[in-house]
């Protein structure tokens, strides 16, 4: 799965995107953090706060309890401030 | 009639509306977003999700033309580094009725602050820069509309 | 900074809008109003009080300016004869955020159309010209701004 | 006093404004409208449906009971319609 992160996220993590081969497990976004924040404190990090966090699944804004279950990309990132 | 861009460059707030005056509506609405003088910020940069953005302020568009039975709406909205004064955004709205085109253009700014994946770092007059952080009023506006 | 103006000439929106963005505020917003297609209407005719008009569209200028903490008011009414299609009023506001700068320009422009002494005539495909009547929805809207 | 009217009320009576003395047993705008409806038949036809008559005195806009003591002018015309 494509991983895409923006604004804080993004540095916090220290790179635009990434690929993972997910293991069967991991089923709905909110997982899929768990799993991500142990490949490297930049990630535990940037994803320790998740009240924080906002999700887009192929780029619909959805919930951390959405299921990724043929999803092809996964954008993470805080809450927008546009306009 | 939608428009929707995001773009680096300056926009041309009246040649913006001049399409909109001729779609026969009675009732065009606009509102621009600058970037304010407030403290020591310089400038701020605007980040964004290619291909979502465009996708999320169509679909806003969309929603506020059927609701509001607008006969055009337009939205812009610029993106990379914006100085202080500069224009940051821009919605504009037609319809037949003023209540209509001015509600329509209150709720595509009021829901584009929720709902589009811009975000927003204010640079410093020290070269310091921080990520703005979402605010809860905002969230209350756009729930406000339903 | 309140501008108010009472003209038979068109106005450049563009132009009238620039001076607002310019005063350090963080939201402009905008009203035109057109002469619409409606049935065989082929022009309006406005004619007003002089005097009286620009004196009661800056006293709304200012009450709005008062109750938002405005940074800026633009009122520009066309007088004479317009054709359909074009526009007839220009409504424009700037303060810091954007909930004032709307809700003031819907204030202004409900305002202006119960309390500033203009009359509107239709004139008709066939010649006929009628004087339009007061709508009962305008005062009602105008009312709840209190 | 002077009168002054406009629109509809303006193509009733026929003229744009006109002076007249009153006489000082006429204290309100409506009493004006009475003396004046006497003036012509114009005056009456403009002024039979007081329902659909506004005020401006010296360009305030006042209601028919308003006092005229003092008042230079006098402005009679149908509910405004601009915008």
């Amino acid at each position: 799965m494509q991983f895409v992160y923006f604004a804080s996220v993004r540095e916090a993590i220290g790179r635009d995107s990434e690929e993972f081969e997910l293991p069967h497990d991991v089923a709905t976004v909110t997982q899929c953090l768990d799993w991500l924040a142990e490949s490297s404190a930049q990630h535990k990090t940037a994803f320790a706060d998740r009240a924080k966090l906002r999700f887009a699944l192929d780029q619909q804004m959805v919930q951390g309890d959405a299921d990724i279950s043929g999803a092809k990309e996964l954008a993470i990132f805080p809450p927008v401030t546009g306009g | 009639m939608i428009t929707v861009r995001v773009q680096t460059e300056f926009f041309d707030v009246g040649a913006e509306l001049t399409p909109l005056e001729k779609l026969g509506g009675g009732a065009v609405a606009s509102f621009t977003g600058i970037a304010r003088q407030d403290g020591d910020v310089v400038a701020i940069e605007l980040e964004h999700f290619p291909g979502m953005t465009e996708a999320s302020l169509r679909k806003l568009a969309e929603q506020a033309t059927e609701r509001w039975n607008l006969l055009g709406a337009t939205v812009i909205h610029r993106i990379g580094r914006i100085e202080v004064g500069e224009s940051i955004v821009f919605v504009a709205t037609c319809s037949d009725h003023r209540a209509e085109a001015l509600a329509a253009c209150s709720y595509l700014i009021d829901r584009l602050k929720t709902d589009a994946p811009f975000w927003k770092k204010e640079h410093r007059e020290d070269g310091r820069a921080d990520w703005v952080e979402a605010k809860a009023s905002d969230n209350a506006r756009a729930e406000d509309w339903g």
